[in-house]
């Protein structure tokens, strides 16, 4: 699919960026016109990624975090959340809603489901010990 | 932490504000227990009335105020809960627990 | 000086990014509690910067603009605004107020002007044929 | 583009919404001269109380209508300028066409 318009970002895994992260996206998105539920979606996504990617990928030492965003045809935004952690060895098991390998009770597990129910598509690639790809995409209905 | 907490003899309410995400969460978190765990009330509510924001990290906040108020016999309410938070809320089946949706458009 | 926090971004310029640009560094910016002025001198100075690469820099081709930015010790921010494209030839006087190249009379050459009134220090280097870096450094005077 | 131009006889004031940027600003003056043009307004009002954020696209885009009414022998007024606005119109003497300027905080 054709590529309109595109960003990349890279920052320090600190929690303080998780913030950051989202609005970043979101406002990179607003071009399209957005509603309000759609922008609270994608930042809401983003957001569980991100935190993921800090919380489980570096477990809490400081590392780069990627993301790319692009806008294609149709109005589909296609997000990528990169980072090269510790990677994930069953992803089926990981996105299955309440399963958390967090054992302060902090983490809920649902951090893949609300990536699903917040998006169109949800996409994990991961390789133990390289790093984990998370691709969303979604479809925004513009009020234009 | 941008939060007012109003107290009573049994009961306690929490006034959130801003955006709930992994980084606010811990000291969100560790000031309504500090609280809780000296006043012991019966009831606790978090009223969501002014969060712009709030991801999974905010239903890990409110399943783990859930089980500290079992733990001491009384009940978890939720107030003003905004239509998106509320959608978050729905994944956990939280939703339940609350006992006012704020209507509009919330931010 | 010791870096606390920093990001790095890479966007097509599209006058359409202005906006995403300035929101994103302003939202970086945003976890040392800046005043509202504060936030909008940010956003101003950036938006100049990133301008002047859309419009001069590559005078409307394509190409990527780079953004960096720091969070340095004693709230001191750091951003640099970076492109690929023709470079100036004088920077002394581009950096006067007035001073523009355009002739549509569309660009009133107060840019460099903005991003001095903005900020604490801006410093350019530029190599024609090459490409130019804006640094604009402010220090955040943070409510907390 | 997101802007109301309200008209009389005489008189046109141009309701301006959101951000002046160089992306907005092109789409903005081609609304503007093309009813100035039609209308040969004795006075043009560009408010200012609904813009958010505006850099120096902003000033090209009131020097250039400032040129115009010149040329078409009318005035130009700026109304309701937030205040971080007055101070990018104040690096090009703008705010001395300022006829009301906007208190309070604005976003
Ligand atoms: N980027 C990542 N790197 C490594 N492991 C991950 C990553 N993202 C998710 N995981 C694993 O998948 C599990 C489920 O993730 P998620 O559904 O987001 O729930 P939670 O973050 O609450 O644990 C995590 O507990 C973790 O073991
Ligand atoms: N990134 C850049 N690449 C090439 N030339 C530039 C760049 N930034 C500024 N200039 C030159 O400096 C001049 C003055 O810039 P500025 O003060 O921002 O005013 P303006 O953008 O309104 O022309 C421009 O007209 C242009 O010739």
């Amino acid at each position: 699919m054709k590529v309109l318009n595109r960003m990349r970002l890279v920052f320090d895994s600190r929690s303080a960026n998780e913030g950051f992260a989202r609005t970043a996206v979101a406002a990179f998105v607003a071009q399209l016109d957005p509603t309000v539920e759609e922008v609270n979606d994608i930042r809401t996504a983003v957001s569980e990624a991100v935190t993921n990617c800090i919380v489980h990928a570096y477990q809490n030492e400081i590392q780069p975090i990627y993301i790319t965003a692009c806008l294609l045809q149709d109005n589909w935004v296609q997000i990528k959340i990169r980072d090269k952690g510790c990677g994930i060895p069953d992803v089926k098991k990981a996105m299955e809603p309440l399963y958390t390998t967090c054992t302060t009770g902090e983490r809920a597990g649902l951090g893949f489901a609300l990536m699903e129910s917040m998006s169109d598509r949800v996409k994990v690639r991961s390789t133990p010990g390289k790093g984990t790809t998370v691709t969303l995409e979604k479809r925004i209905h513009s009020r234009l | 932490m941008p939060m007012q907490i109003q107290t009573s003899e049994t009961e306690m309410v929490v006034h959130l504000t801003g955006e709930i995400d992994h980084h606010s969460a811990k000291g969100m978190r560790e000031e309504i227990d500090q609280v809780a765990q000296r006043l012991q009330p019966r009831r606790m509510i978090l009223d969501f009335g002014e969060i712009t924001f709030m991801d999974s990290s905010g239903i890990g906040l409110v399943l783990g105020r859930y089980s500290l108020m079992q733990s001491l016999g009384g009940d978890l309410e939720l107030t003003r809960v905004p239509g998106h938070i509320q959608k978050v809320m729905r994944m956990a089946g939280l939703d339940r627990l609350t006992t006012q949706e704020q209507g509009g458009n919330n931010r």
